[in-house]
């Protein structure tokens, strides 16, 4: 897919409006996004550019927010990384090697009601081993242990609709664990939930991050809940989605909202998005 | 000749033209013929028979004339092995006591029940050509008999044309009176004259493909039916065969005693057979209800069974051969 | 008083009950006073004892267990044959735009206008009977299905694939169990029609049945009274088993979704 | 259109394939002509029907007619009866759980198995054709707008009231329309069920109409006919379903469609 | 439904367990909320209390906000409020007069999906007037200026099911308005909004209150979105719902997130919730 019209128009594009960037080592291009691009066909005939030259490098064990308007494409581009969607331009390495599909290592958390509501929540979870090889008993076993670890041994046995949407969440995040994935792309994981149950989850996020050392690729809406949480946040901006700006959060954790450097970090990105 | 089988399914209803197969079980003469498993089928109406025997259900259809001949028109391989009653004096034109129907011209002022798509479409044909009344200006229902019978009652139609045991309940239940039969007028211009406006009979019919298959057993199963009908048609077993018939119906033997009369055991294959048919073809043709080319009688009529059992039988021969 | 009121009030089976008891009251009360002629319309208790002096009950026991054995076998195979079709439709696309315009042709078709073919494809004995009732089921299942298989939330077959399930597995495991409450849903409507076909199915050349029972009583001009007890029993199965599918579905698909 | 076309084609060429199948199988001895009468044959019924008639003088378009004719006084007045029922119903809690095993009885009672009892109450004429026909279609008509007019978003209903809205005027304003596109989807499946009755209804007392044309070839084991019949009454309900759709979307521009309401 | 067995009660519980109240004069008790309590009747037949001993004013023109934990009885209290459902206990008095059913002068704007699909923005608007004597064309003229005051003139004819989440809800607002209520209820407007939408329609909402000076009250999960908007906080506190404490917001408008002051109240009332 590497198309070398699409590759020299990207380094225009580059080098007119530069971004800033942090200079990425081989060693840090763990995720590498190259001049990515996506058009949909649309009902009329015509075809709608939805990313055009997305550039990025996500080095291993970061964790990358991507904020922006709705419709900017932040969605597009997270399936595109996860292999659910082809890019019609560019292509994305992931550890060296092309995606092509998903299940190459990517584990994905969606917004909501992405668990199967047939299935109790530690079976939902087992779900995630299907391709481990184990045989059922131990299966169910390594997903009352992902359980346990967020915290839901309790309701193992409840079905998706018995639950709260924070233990929804709690679940998604638990079965795309059991793939035992490098990567976890996280699509508005806590947009539904309230705030209390938000800054629960968020809290519990971090900590599981930090003690597996995941790669994690997260979306939202809140630019308080990317630098709660992230290394780096990607400010996309619509028609076509590109990257309009790379904030990187130098900001030792755990983080307060009341520190003068978060304030002032916020109020750049908002000023960025509202322009 | 062996037969090939020796299972037979045979369809049959509730009224007299099956006193020959009856008879022909009861007296054993299937078995001579050697058909050790005789079955008879009842079937709620005739399309069901026919469809029966496309399907290979059963082996030997008894209808009135008309299914076969609308058959054999529209391409459905049947073959007549013979008649095995003339019923002409069967159909009976049945009216209201307060319609005030006297003579032909007082049909005009009727509504009648009547089956369109059966033989009394025919006869009612007949009846307004014989008299030269308009057959379209007649006004009629289609209906089936035991809706007929409720309508007439209730005075939605005035008249039925109805083959019995009809005609003998609308007289018994209804105090109905007979205007016309088959055979014979009641009108008061011409009342008891003979009037042949009816050429209903009812006919021996197989699949063109079991007999194919099974020509030898198609020969003994006329055979044994030949048998059977020279016997109910000979007055002295009279009484014996309505009573055999009526046990095994589990009907009141009075009613059939009361309309045996009405049917002919004949199996002769002469130019009244050609021109019944021919006659029940022209009405078909004429309402468009067969299609293309009239086709001649012979083509679908297998005699030879027939003229093996008895030569004198089969004055015209029928061409098909298997 | 107010207390039982309330009880009722709150319990929908009881006051269906009432409300079902009380339509038979007044048609009994109308057929006793003359309002309407009980020769036409004969009260219930009138219909029941005309139909048990012409009606021993093992018939009616006999006809009632064929009725009911030819409805399950060709709903089971209708339902059968819907799911996979309409599952397949809404799968494969290109399987659904071939199907899919055919089945809207067929749909409207009445099962009584298939009867002449049906005799002729499958004969007179149970297999045309079956296939009448087949249709009865085939039509709601096929929709629901398709139309589940077209609605599945598509973040439950991402989630899926991102758990490395694809092809056929996804079909299987996903796809399937994601459709269930609507299947369940023309699974429930196809029984129904299996019912309201019944009666065609048994014009086919049978002597036995409800259906039967129904016409042949017509067809001998015999008593209104078992017509009426038939279209009761009939009516009666079909609320019966109906519940009794519709509490099935519920602890099975009703655990999970709720509804 | 060139847009369309592709939609349209994987159908149409299926449908040719199968058809030249058909008519090669019979030419070839494999499939029996009365059991599956080919193509050509059946489109030479066809234009017989249309020109001389079956029976002769009643062509296809009267046969037609006169179906559309019965079906559509059946239904519109089921429509007219059930409607308000179903309103008055559907308004009163007590009366829809009073009412709802009646209904799905009615509504699960087969039409054929009234023909004998409709017979004897109406007479074999016309009146009996438009009851079996418009019984069909009440009873699937009333459970739907028992159904609309029950499940109104509750939000709706309390928004209505902020603005002093209530008792009459709240159910014209708000209860009905919110309604109505469950009651048009109960009217589509209405006609449905009256196009599924024709056959019941048309096989007493008329040769006229598709479903006693049906009935009438089978008598003639005429199969051809039979299959124009069936494949004409399928056209009908297909045209016309599609036809409600277009006008729900005409008259009801807002509800895009009904999931966008029901929640 | 002046029940003194429940007065004395209640006076009993404020004793034991005071709540940080503003002492008001009767001039500022313009919404007045009498030891309300609220039970359902449970399927089993015994009955949940949602609402128990709830006790407070609210002055003319003032803006308060609910907050709590899900299912704390935010939503049943404003419904009493807006009378829509009828407290079980106590009573609520607007300017003096009890609440006896809705259309008493509040205008009410739902959590979502309260449009009516089958009218037009501008219809659903002018339907707020229909009770104002008005012939139609002056009420359309009139919803017109409202549509034009949340900036949605462009979208009049457009149906509900074609604008986005925010256009419905700027709609929303202006059919509340149309009533020209002394009180705009308002139960979690932008609860699914994304954030950006969201602080803009906050922005707006301020603008239209100052200009209209409305009496507001307004149910929120956001502790943030209460601080940007209110001068008064009310924490519940769930089984069964009440007043856990009220906060006085004295920062003046426009606030920034950054003031040291805000992120004081913001800490305190975290606390208060989480505990
Ligand atoms: N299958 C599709 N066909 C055509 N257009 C599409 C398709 N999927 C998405 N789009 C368009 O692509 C754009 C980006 O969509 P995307 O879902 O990635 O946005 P987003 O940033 O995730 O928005 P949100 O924050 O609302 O989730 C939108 O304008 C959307 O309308
Ligand atoms: N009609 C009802 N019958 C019984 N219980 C009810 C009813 N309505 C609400 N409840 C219960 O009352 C409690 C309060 O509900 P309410 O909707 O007021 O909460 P809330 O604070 O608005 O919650 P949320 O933030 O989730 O909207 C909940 O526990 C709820 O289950
Ligand atoms: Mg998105
Ligand atoms: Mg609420």
């Amino acid at each position: 897919m590497l198309d070398h019209d699409n590759l020299a128009r990207c380094a225009l594009r580059r080098s007119e409006a530069p971004v800033a960037k942090r200079t990425t080592s081989p060693f840090l291009q763990f995720i590498a996004i190259n001049s990515v691009g996506k058009t949909f066909a649309a009902r009329t005939g015509s075809s709608i550019s939805v990313l055009d030259c997305v550039d990025l490098t996500i080095a291993e064990n970061e964790f990358v927010s991507f904020v922006g308007r709705s419709g900017c494409g932040k969605t597009t581009l997270l399936n595109i990384i996860a292999g659910l969607e082809d890019a019609t331009q560019g292509q994305i390495t992931i550890a060296g090697r092309p995606v092509t599909g998903p299940g190459q290592g990517q584990g994905v958390v969606f917004q909501q009601h992405a668990l199967f509501p047939w299935l109790t929540a530690v079976d939902n979870v087992a779900f995630g081993f299907r391709k481990s090889g184990l045989n059922k008993t131990d299966r169910r076993q390594k997903a009352m242990d992902l359980l346990t670890l967020v915290g839901l041994e309790a309701a193992a046995s409840k079905y998706p609709r018995e639950m709260s949407g924070g233990m929804q969440q709690r679940v998604s995040i638990a079965r795309a664990l059991a793939l035992d994935p490098q990567i976890l792309l996280m699509d508005e994981p806590f947009g539904a939930l309230d705030e209390l149950t938000r800054i629960e989850l968020q809290h519990e996020l971090l900590r599981i991050w930090e003690a597996q050392r995941k790669t994690v690729v997260f979306v939202t809406h809140s630019i308080n809940e990317a630098l709660m949480l992230s290394d780096r946040i990607v400010l996309l901006a619509p028609n076509p989605g590109r990257i309009k700006r790379v904030f990187d959060v130098d900001l030792p954790r755990p983080r307060s909202r009341t520190e003068p450097r978060f304030n002032a970090l916020y109020e750049e990105i908002w000023d960025e998005l509202s322009t | 000749q062996a037969v090939e089988t020796d299972t037979l399914n045979i369809s049959i209803g509730p009224d007299l033209p099956f006193l020959v197969h009856i008879v022909a079980k009861e007296k054993g003469f299937f078995a001579e013929a050697g058909f050790k498993n005789v079955e008879f089928k009842t079937f709620a109406s005739g399309n069901l028979a026919g469809e029966a025997l496309l399907a290979d259900q059963i082996q030997l259809w008894t209808p009135g004339n008309l299914p076969p001949v609308s058959m054999a028109h529209n391409g459905v391989p049947v073959v007549v092995l013979g008649t095995n009653a003339v019923s002409h004096g069967l159909e009976k034109i049945v009216v209201r006591a307060d319609a005030g129907v006297e003579n032909p011209e007082d049909l005009y002022k009727t509504k009648l029940g009547l089956l369109v798509s059966s033989t009394s479409g025919a006869l009612l044909t007949n009846l307004a050509k014989h008299y030269g009344l308009d057959a379209t200006k007649i006004q009629t229902v289609n209906l089936a008999p035991p809706e007929a019978m409720a309508a007439m009652a209730n005075n939605e139609v005035q008249g039925i044309i109805f083959w019995e045991p009809f005609p003998y309940r609308a007289v018994k239940e209804q105090a109905a009176k007979i205007v016309h039969t088959g055979t014979k007028s009641f009108f008061a211009k011409n009342n008891g004259e003979d009037v042949p406006v009816s050429n209903n009979r009812t006919v021996w019919v197989a699949s063109q493909d079991w007999v194919k298959a099974n020509p030898n057993a198609a020969n003994a199963l006329v055979k044994s039916l030949l048998k059977a009908q020279a016997y109910v048609a000979d007055p002295a077993h009279k009484d014996e065969v309505l009573k055999i018939y009526s046990d095994v119906q589990k009907q009141p033997i009075e009613m059939n005693q009361a309309l045996i009369d009405n049917y002919i055991f004949t199996p002769k294959v002469d130019q009244a057979y050609v021109d019944d048919m021919a006659a029940i073809a022209d009405y078909l043709q004429a309402t468009n209800r067969i299609q293309g080319e009239k086709k001649d009688i012979l083509t679908y009529t297998y005699t030879e069974p027939m003229k093996a059992f008895d030569p004198a039988l089969v004055q015209i021969e029928g061409q098909w051969k298997p | 008083m107010s207390e039982i009121l309330k009880t009722l009030r709150s319990n929908d089976l009881a006051l269906g009950l009432i409300g079902a008891v009380a339509a038979v009251g007044v048609w009994e009360i109308c057929a006793r006073t003359g309002v309407v002629d009980p020769t036409l319309f004969p009260s219930p208790s009138l219909a029941i004892s005309a139909a048990a002096q012409r009606l021993t009950a093992e018939t009616l026991a006999d006809n009632l267990m064929w009725s009911l054995f030819r409805v399950f076998s060709g709903f089971i195979l209708g339902a059968l044959a819907g799911a996979a079709i309409g599952i397949a439709a809404g799968w494969y696309r290109g399987f659904g735009t071939i199907v899919r315009p055919l089945i809207e042709l067929l749909r409207p078709i009445p099962p009584l206008a298939w009867i002449p073919l049906a005799i002729i494809w499958f004969g007179l004995g149970e297999p045309s009977k079956l296939f009448i009732i087949f249709l009865g089921a085939f039509f709601p299942v096929v929709t629901a299905a398709y139309q589940g298989m077209r609605s599945i939330d598509p973040v439950l077959l991402r989630a899926a694939q991102t758990l490395g399930l694809d092809g056929l597995p996804l079909l299987l495991w996903v796809a399937v169990p994601a459709t269930a409450p609507d299947l369940a849903t023309g699974v429930r409507i196809g029984w129904g029609l299996s019912f309201g076909v019944l009666v065609a199915a048994e014009l086919i050349a049978a002597d036995r049945g409800l259906g039967y029972m129904i016409i042949n009583e017509r067809n001998t001009g015999g008593s209104v009274g078992v017509i009426i007890v038939g279209i009761l029993l009939i009516g009666a199965l079909n609320l019966l088993t109906d519940a009794a599918i519709g509490a099935a579905i519920k602890r099975w698909v009703g655990r999970w979704h709720g509804a | 259109m060139m847009r369309r076309f592709p939609q349209i084609a994987p159908p149409l060429i299926a449908l040719a394939i199968l058809l030249v199948a058909w008519e090669l199988g019979v030419r070839y001895g494999f499939l029996k002509p009365y059991q599956f009468p080919p193509v050509s044959r059946i489109a030479s019924g066809f234009v017989e029907l249309s020109t001389i008639g079956f029976p002769t003088g009643v062509s296809i378009w009267s046969h037609t007619l006169t179906t559309l004719v019965r079906v559509l006084l059946g239904y519109v007045g089921a429509l007219a009866l059930a409607i308000p029922l179903g309103v008055v119903i559907g308004s009163f809690q007590v009366l829809d759980k009073l009412t709802a095993p009646l209904v799905v009885f009615c509504r699960s009672v087969a039409t054929l198995s009234l023909l004998p009892l409709v017979i004897v109450w109406f007479g074999a004429g016309e009146l009996t054709k438009v009851f079996l026909i418009g019984y069909g279609c009440f009873w699937v008509m009333l459970s739907n707008v028992i159904a609309g007019v029950r499940y109104v978003d509750p939000v709706l209903v309390r928004a209505a009231r902020t603005f002093g809205l209530h008792g009459g005027e709240l159910f014209r304003r708000v209860v009905l329309p919110a309604a109505l596109p469950r009651i048009f989807a109960g009217a589509r499946m209405a006609l449905g069920v009256g196009f599924m009755v024709i056959v019941g209804a048309e096989m007493i007392g008329t040769i006229e109409g598709l479903g006693a044309l049906i009935m009438e070839a089978r008598t003639f084991y005429r199969s051809e006919i039979t299959i124009i019949g069936m494949l004409i009454i399928g056209v009908i309900g297909f045209a016309i379903s599609a036809g409600l759709t277009a006008l729900e979307r005409l008259l009801l521009p807002w509800a895009g469609n009904l999931d966008a309401v029901r929640r």
